[in-house]
C-alpha cells in the first residue's frame, strides 16, 4: 500500500463501531478500494461503544464517523450547549431499521415480557430508546440489563436475560447459537427508523467541502453496492465480522441498507429522548429546528 | 517523623496542618470552577454543576430512578463481598505458602502469572462461568487477593526465627507456633493487604459493573451518564468514589493504628 | 546430667560447607553453674541450640540425662542471646507464654511470682517496646523460670547491660540459682562475669570450636572482684581466650 | 527465609522447587484441557485453541492484519511513556512531600482523593481533555503515579535521623542531605515503587485502551475478541498480559537485588 | 576551648515538656581528653548535639572559641552512639564522605590514610553489612577524623565492643589523640572506660542534668587498671555515679 502513499492522497480520520454490521458500507469502500481511488487514504477508529465515539469526535479526533442516531444527536446537543468547536453534522443515512429484540422461546407474545428481565447494549443507545418507549407505550413492567454488547449472547445463553434487543450481528448470532427466536423488529417498533448515520464535523465541512463530498459519494456508491451484489457484500461482511454466512443471511434481513436520512424518525428519537431524560439541552419546542440544522444531505 | 525543618510546636502544628489541607481543598476547588467556567465546555461541569447532580441523584435518582445512596449500597454490598471471599481465600494460602515451600512452589508459578491480569480482562470468562453476583464476587476477588496474598507471605517471612526458635523450645508444634507467633508478627502485613487489598477492590469496581447486568452501582451510574455525556454525574461518580476510597482506608488505618500500638515503626 | 561426646556441627551455606563445633566433648553435672567463654562467632550459640534440641548435631553425641534434648519431651529454660519477647503481648503474657504452651495451670498467678522474683512487679501490662533492654532480658528469665525448667541455658543475658545494671542482675542470678538449684548452662563472651558467676568456667577454641580447658572455680559466694585469687582465674581465663583471639 | 521444616539440603533445594513448579503449570494446564474439553463451551477454549491463536495471531495477524508481536509492542510502548511520566513527576514530589510538611500538607488532601478513583473512570474525561498519544499517557499515568509517590514519601520517612544528623555534622545543606542521604536511602522504596507502579500501569493498558479509538495494543486485541465472542484470542491476550507482567516484575526484581546488594533485609 | 554557660534545654513530647538540661556549666580546655559519664537517660546524647549545633539549646550559652556552634562554619567530628554508616555505600565512600561535604581534595588519599590509622586497610571495598559491629565504630571515627576536625566528639563509641576488642580500641584511640593532640569529648557509661582514657571525667546528674563533679585524673598514660589510684578514682566515681542512679 505504500505505493498510493503518495503526497497527493488526503488522509480523513474516520471512527466506526467495533464489529458493527450496520456501518458494513463502510467495510465494503474499503475492501473494494473506493477510497484509494479517489486520492483518500483514511485512518480508521475503532469504538465499541457510540457514546465513546462522539466523546472522542467532540474532542476533534475525528472527521467523520459511522455511528447511531442517539449519540449522535447526544453529541450534538452537548456540542452547542457549550463552545465546542467540533459539531457534528448528519451527511448521509448509513442504515435503517437493524435492531432486533430477540427472546427465549417461552416469550411468544407481548405481554410475556411482563416481569421479565431484557438486555440492552447501554443506556442512551438507540435500542435503549426503543426499548424503553415500547415499554412505556404497552404498560409493561420490564427490568432492563445493561451490559457490553459482546456479552448479550452469553447473558441470553446462561439464563440470565430472558431476551434482549441489540444492533445486528449480535441478535442473530444468539438465533443460531442459543436458540434464541426473534420477538420483535426495529420495523415492528418503528417502521423505518433511521438508525446508523454518516456524521461529518463542522471543521471539515467549513475548510474542505470537496473531501465531504467525495466520502458521502463513496459511501452512497457503497451503500448501493450492498443493494446489488449482496452476495459479495456479505462476503466482505463475513470476513470483519468473522462470522458464518449462515448467522449474516439472518442478520441481513433485519437491517435496510439505505442512505436517505429519515428525518422525522430522527425527530420522533429527540422528542422520546427529551421524553425519557437522556437528553436534557433540547426542549421539545426547538426538535424540528434542532433535527432540519443538524442533517445537511447537500452533499454528494 | 523526618523534617528538615522543623520550625513550629506540635499541636500548633497538627491544627495548622489541617488547615492548610483545608485551604488547599478549597484553593481546588475554586480553581477548576475557574477553569470550567472559563472553558466553557459541555463536558467539563464546574464544581457547582456537580454539586447540584448530587442533589438531584441523591433525591430524585438516575435516569432509572435509583438514587445515590441506592448506587453506593450496591456497590459496597458488592466490594465487601468480594473483600470476605478474597480474605478468607488469601489469608489462609498466604500463611501456608510462606510456612511450607512446597505449598509456595506449587502455587506460585499459577498465581504469578494470574496476578498480572487485570480484572477487566477477566469480563468475558466471568460473564460465561458465573452468574448474578458471584460475577461481581469473582472480579472483586480477582482484584482483592493478590495484595493480601502477597502481603500475607511478606509478614510470615519476616516472623523472626529467634521468636520460633524460643516457641520450640518450650516445645512448640507446628500448629502452635502458627498460631501463637507467625499469624500474630505477620497481623500488621496482613492488615495492610486488607486494606490495599479493600482500596483495589473499590477500584474495580467500576471495571466489575461495566460488564453489566444490573442497573444499579456506582460504577454503572457512571458508565450510564458518560454515555448521555452527562458529565457532572460522571465527575460525581468519580468524586464519590475517591471519598468512600478515602473514608475506609482512613477507617482501617485507623484501626490498624489502635491494634498495632505495639509496633514503634508505624508512628513513622 | 548433660554429656556431650565427639559432638560436631556444620552448615551448608550456598555451596560451602562450614563446620562449626568439631569433636567437641563436654560434662556438665547436676545442679552446677557452668559459664562457657569463647572468642565471638566460635560456635557458642551453635552449641547452646544443640543443647535445646533447636538444632541437631552432624556427628557425636548429645544425651541429657541420657536422652537426646527434645523440648517437647523435656522441659528447659532458654534465654536467648537476642530478643526473643513477643512484642505484641504484654509483659505477663510473654511470661506466661511458655506455661500456655506447656498447658501448665495457674499460669497468671505462676507468672507474676516469677515477675516478682526478677523486680518487675507493676510492670505487669508494659509493652515491650515501653520498657528498656535490661528488664526485657529479666522478662525473659521470668519466662525461662516459670515453666519450672530442668535446665537453664542463657546466651550472653547481659551483654547490652551497663556495667551497673550487669552487676546487680548477676548477683540476683546467683539468688535464684541458689533458691532454685537447677543446672544452669551460662553462655558469655565477658571473662570477669564468667569467673564471678561460674563454678565451672569452659573455655571454647576459635572456629571450629572444641572445649579447651574447663578451669573449676574454687571461690565461695559472694565473691570479690578485687579479691587476688579472682583477680589470678580471670587473668588466667583471658590468657587462655587471648591465645584463640590472636590466633584468628 | 522462614521455614518451619527445613528438609532438603539448598542446592537439591533450588532445583527442586523449579521442578515442582514446572510440574505445578503442567498440571494446570492438562486439568484445564481437560475441562474445557468436557463442558465443550463455545465460550471455553481449551489450551491447545489458545495455542492455535497464538500461532494465527503471531503469524498472520488478527482481523485487522495486525499481528500479536505489533500489539505487544504498542502497548509497551504505551505503557513505558506514561511509566515514564508518572516516574518524573512522582518521584520529585515524594521526596518534597516526604521532606516539607507544607508541601504534603497542601498536596495530600487532593491526592489523597484522587489516588481512589480508578482509571478507568478517568476515561471519560480523558477523552474530552486529551487526545492521541497523551490520552494512553495520562491513564496510565493516574494509575502508575500513586504507588511511586506513596512509597517514595515511606521511603524519605524511613530514612535514619542518625544519618541525617551525621551528614549535618558534616555543615551539609538541604541539597546535600536529599543528594546524598534522602535519595540513596529511599532507593530501596523508590524502586520498590516503581516496579509496583509499572505491574499496576501494565494493568491499566486494557482499560486505557478499551476507551478505543487505534485498533492496536493488548487491550484493544481482547475487546476485539470479546466483541467477535472468540474468546480462545482473550484468553490469548490475558496469558500474554500476565507473562509479560510477570516478566517485567521479575526484570525489576532482579534489577533491585543487584542494586541493594548492601540491603541484607531484600533476600529475606 | 569549650564554654557552656547556664544551659537548659527542654523537649516538648505530645502536651509535656521535658526539661533534660537543667542550668549546665561546663569547660573544657583546648586539647584535652574530657570524658562524661551519667546515668542512662540523663541527656548526654542532648548534650553533645547542642555541642555540634544539631539541637539548640532553650536557654543559656554554649560557645566554641566565643562562638556558638555551627558545622557549616566549624569543623567537628562526631561519632554517633548509634550506627551511623550509610549502608549503601562501601567503607571507603562512607570515610570520603565528610571530605566530600567539605569539598576537600584528595579525598582518596585521605580516606585510605585514616582508614589505616583505625587498622582497617584492606577493607576498603566492604560494605558496612559486611563487617563487625567494631570495625564500623572504626570506620565512623576514620570519617570523623579525616576532615581534620576541630573538635571530636563521641557517645558512647565502644559500648557494642567485647571487652577484649573494647580495650584496644581504647588503647587505639590514646595513641591517635596522642597523635593529633585535638581536643576530644568523649561520652561514656562505663566508668571503667573514663578513668582508663580521660584526662578529666565529668559526672553528670540525673535528668534534668547538669555537672555533678568534675574530677580531673592525674595518672600518666598508660594506664594500669589494677594499680591502686586507679582503682580509687574507678569507686569515687561510681560512687558519684551510684548516687544519681540509686536516687532515680
Ligand atoms: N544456620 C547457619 N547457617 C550457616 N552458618 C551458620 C548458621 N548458624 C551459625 N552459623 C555460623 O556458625 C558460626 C558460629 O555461630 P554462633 O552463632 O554459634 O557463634 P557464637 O559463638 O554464638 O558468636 P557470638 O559471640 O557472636 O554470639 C558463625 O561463623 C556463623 O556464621
Ligand atoms: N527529640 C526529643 N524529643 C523528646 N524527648 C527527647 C528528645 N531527645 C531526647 N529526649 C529525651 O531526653 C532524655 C535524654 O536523652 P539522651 O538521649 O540525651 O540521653 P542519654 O544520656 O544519651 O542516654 P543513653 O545513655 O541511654 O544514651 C530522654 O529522656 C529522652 O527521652
Ligand atoms: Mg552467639
Ligand atoms: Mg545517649
Amino acid at each position: 500500500s505504500g505505493f498510493f502513499n503518495s503526497p497527493s492522497m488526503i488522509e480523513v480520520r474516520i471512527g466506526c463501531l467495533d464489529n458493527d454490521l450496520h456501518q458494513l458500507a463502510l467495510h465494503v469502500a474499503i475492501a473494494n478500494g473506493y477510497f484509494e481511488q479517489n486520492g483518500i487514504k483514511i485512518k480508521l477508529f475503532s469504538y465499541s461503544s457510540g457514546p465513546t465515539l462522539m466523546q472522542s469526535f467532540l474532542a476533534g479526533d475525528l472527521d467523520f464517523a459511522y455511528v447511531g442516531a442517539p449519540p449522535a444527536i447526544n453529541g450534538r446537543a452537548a456540542a452547542l450547549a457549550g463552545s465546542s468547536s467540533n459539531i457534528p453534522v448528519i451527511v448521509a443515512s448509513v442504515n435503517l431499521e437493524g435492531s432486533t429484540l430477540v427472546t427465549s422461546s417461552a416469550i411468544s407474545s407481548i405481554s410475556d415480557l411482563n416481569n421479565k428481565v431484557i438486555g440492552t447494549p447501554g443506556t442512551g443507545t438507540i435500542q435503549d430508546i426503543l426499548l424503553s418507549t415500547f415499554i412505556l407505550n404497552n404498560n409493561l413492567t420490564v427490568t432492563k440489563s445493561p451490559a457490553l454488547i459482546s456479552t448479550l449472547p452469553i447473558l441470553f445463553s446462561n439464563g440470565e436475560i430472558n431476551g434482549f434487543i441489540a444492533w445486528e450481528p449480535v441478535p442473530s448470532v444468539a438465533i443460531s447459537q442459543s436458540g434464541a427466536q426473534v420477538l420483535l423488529t426495529s420495523h415492528d417498533l418503528m417502521p423505518n427508523h433511521q438508525c446508523c448515520v454518516l456524521v461529518a464535523s463542522n471543521k471539515i465541512i467549513a475548510s474542505n467541502p470537496a473531501i465531504v463530498t467525495k466520502v458521502v459519494q463513496i459511501h452512497k456508491n457503497a451503500t448501493d453496492y450492498i443493494n446489488s451484489n449482496p452476495a459479495s457484500a456479505k462476503l466482505i461482511a463475513g470476513n470483519y465480522t468473522q462470522l458464518s454466512q449462515s448467522v449474516i443471511d439472518i442478520a441481513f434481513s433485519h437491517v435496510a441498507y439505505n442512505y436517505t436520512v429519515n428525518v422525522d424518525s430522527m425527530k420522533t428519537f429527540l422528542l422520546q429522548m427529551i421524553q425519557l431524560g437522556t437528553v436534557t439541552t433540547v426542549n421539545s419546542s426547538q426538535v424540528d429546528s434542532f433535527i432540519d440544522n443538524f442533517v445537511d444531505t447537500s452533499y454528494g | 517523623m523526618l523534617d528538615l525543618d522543623v520550625t513550629i510546636m506540635p499541636k500548633m502544628d497538627r491544627f495548622r496542618s489541617v488547615l492548610i489541607g483545608v485551604a488547599s481543598l478549597a484553593v481546588f476547588v475554586v480553581a477548576w470552577q475557574a477553569i470550567t467556567m472559563a472553558t466553557n465546555s459541555p463536558f467539563l461541569p464546574t464544581p457547582v454543576q456537580v454539586f447540584q447532580a448530587f442533589l438531584k441523584i441523591s433525591t430524585i435518582g438516575d435516569i432509572d430512578g435509583y438514587t445515590l445512596w441506592w448506587h453506593i449500597g450496591v456497590s459496597l454490598y458488592r466490594v465487601l463481598l468480594g473483600f470476605a471471599v478474597a480474605v478468607i481465600t488469601a489469608v489462609p494460602l498466604g500463611l501456608l505458602m510462606g510456612v511450607k515451600p512446597l505449598v509456595k512452589n506449587v502455587a506460585s508459578p499459577i498465581t504469578e502469572i494470574i496476578r498480572f491480569i487485570p480484572p477487566i480482562a477477566w469480563i468475558p470468562l466471568s460473564i460465561i462461568l458465573l452468574s448474578g453476583i458471584n460475577r461481581y464476587i469473582f472480579l472483586l476477588w480477582i482484584g482483592i487477593f493478590f495484595p493480601i496474598l502477597l502481603d500475607t507471605i511478606a509478614g510470615v517471612k519476616r516472623t523472626s526465627e529467634t521468636q520460633v526458635n524460643m516457641a520450640k523450645s518450650f516445645g512448640a508444634d507446628n500448629t502452635a507456633i502458627i498460631k501463637k507467633i507467625i499469624f500474630p508478627s505477620a497481623l500488621p502485613e496482613i492488615m495492610n493487604g486488607l486494606r490495599v487489598g479493600l482500596g483495589v477492590g473499590w477500584m474495580c469496581i467500576v471495571a466489575a459493573e461495566m460488564m453489566g447486568g444490573e442497573p444499579v452501582g456506582l460504577g454503572r451510574l457512571i458508565l450510564k451518564y458518560a454515555n448521555l455525556l452527562q458529565i457532572d454525574v460522571v465527575v460525581l461518580g468519580m468524586v464519590v468514589i475517591g471519598l468512600i476510597g478515602l473514608a475506609m482506608n482512613y477507617l482501617l488505618l485507623s484501626g490498624e493504628r489502635r491494634l498495632f500500638k505495639w509496633r514503634v515503626e508505624i508512628k513513622a | 546430667m548433660i554429656i556431650a561426646k565427639g559432638l560436631s556441627k556444620s552448615f551448608i551455606a550456598g555451596n560451602d560447607t562450614i563446620s562449626v563445633i568439631d569433636n567437641l566433648d563436654l560434662t556438665i553435672d547436676e545442679g552446677k553453674f557452668a559459664c562457657i567463654v569463647g572468642p565471638s562467632g566460635c560456635g557458642k550459640t551453635t552449641l547452646l541450640k544443640i543443647l535445646c534440641g533447636l538444632e541437631k548435631q552432624t556427628s557425636g553425641s548429645m544425651l541429657i540425662h541420657g536422652q537426646p534434648p527434645d523440648p517437647k519431651k523435656q522441659r528447659f529454660g532458654v534465654i536467648f542471646q537476642e530478643d526473643s519477647l513477643l512484642p505484641w503481648l504484654n509483659v505477663i503474657s510473654n511470661v506466661k507464654l511458655g506455661l500456655e504452651l506447656y498447658r501448665i495451670k495457674d499460669a497468671d498467678q505462676i507468672a507474676t511470682k516469677y515477675l516478682d522474683m526478677v523486680g518487675l512487679e507493676g510492670f505487669e501490662k508494659y509493652y515491650p517496646h515501653q520498657i528498656s533492654g535490661g528488664m526485657k532480658k529479666r522478662v525473659a528469665i521470668a519466662r525461662a523460670l516459670a515453666v519450672d525448667p530442668e535446665i537453664i541455658l542463657m546466651d550472653e543475658p547481659f551483654a547490652d547491660l551497663d556495667a551497673q545494671t550487669r552487676s546487680i542482675m548477676q548477683k540476683e542470678l546467683l539468688s535464684i540459682w541458689s533458691k532454685l538449684n537447677k543446672t544452669i548452662v551460662f553462655i558469655t563472651h565477658n571473662v570477669d562475669e564468667a569467673v564471678f558467676i561460674g563454678q565451672s568456667v569452659s573455655v571454647l577454641t576459635k572456629r571450629p570450636t572444641k572445649v579447651k580447658t574447663t578451669v573449676s572455680i574454687d571461690l565461695d559466694y559472694p565473691r570479690s572482684r578485687l579479691s587476688p585469687p579472682f583477680i589470678s582465674y580471670r587473668e588466667r581465663i583471658l590468657g587462655l581466650l587471648q591465645e584463640e583471639i590472636s590466633s584468628l
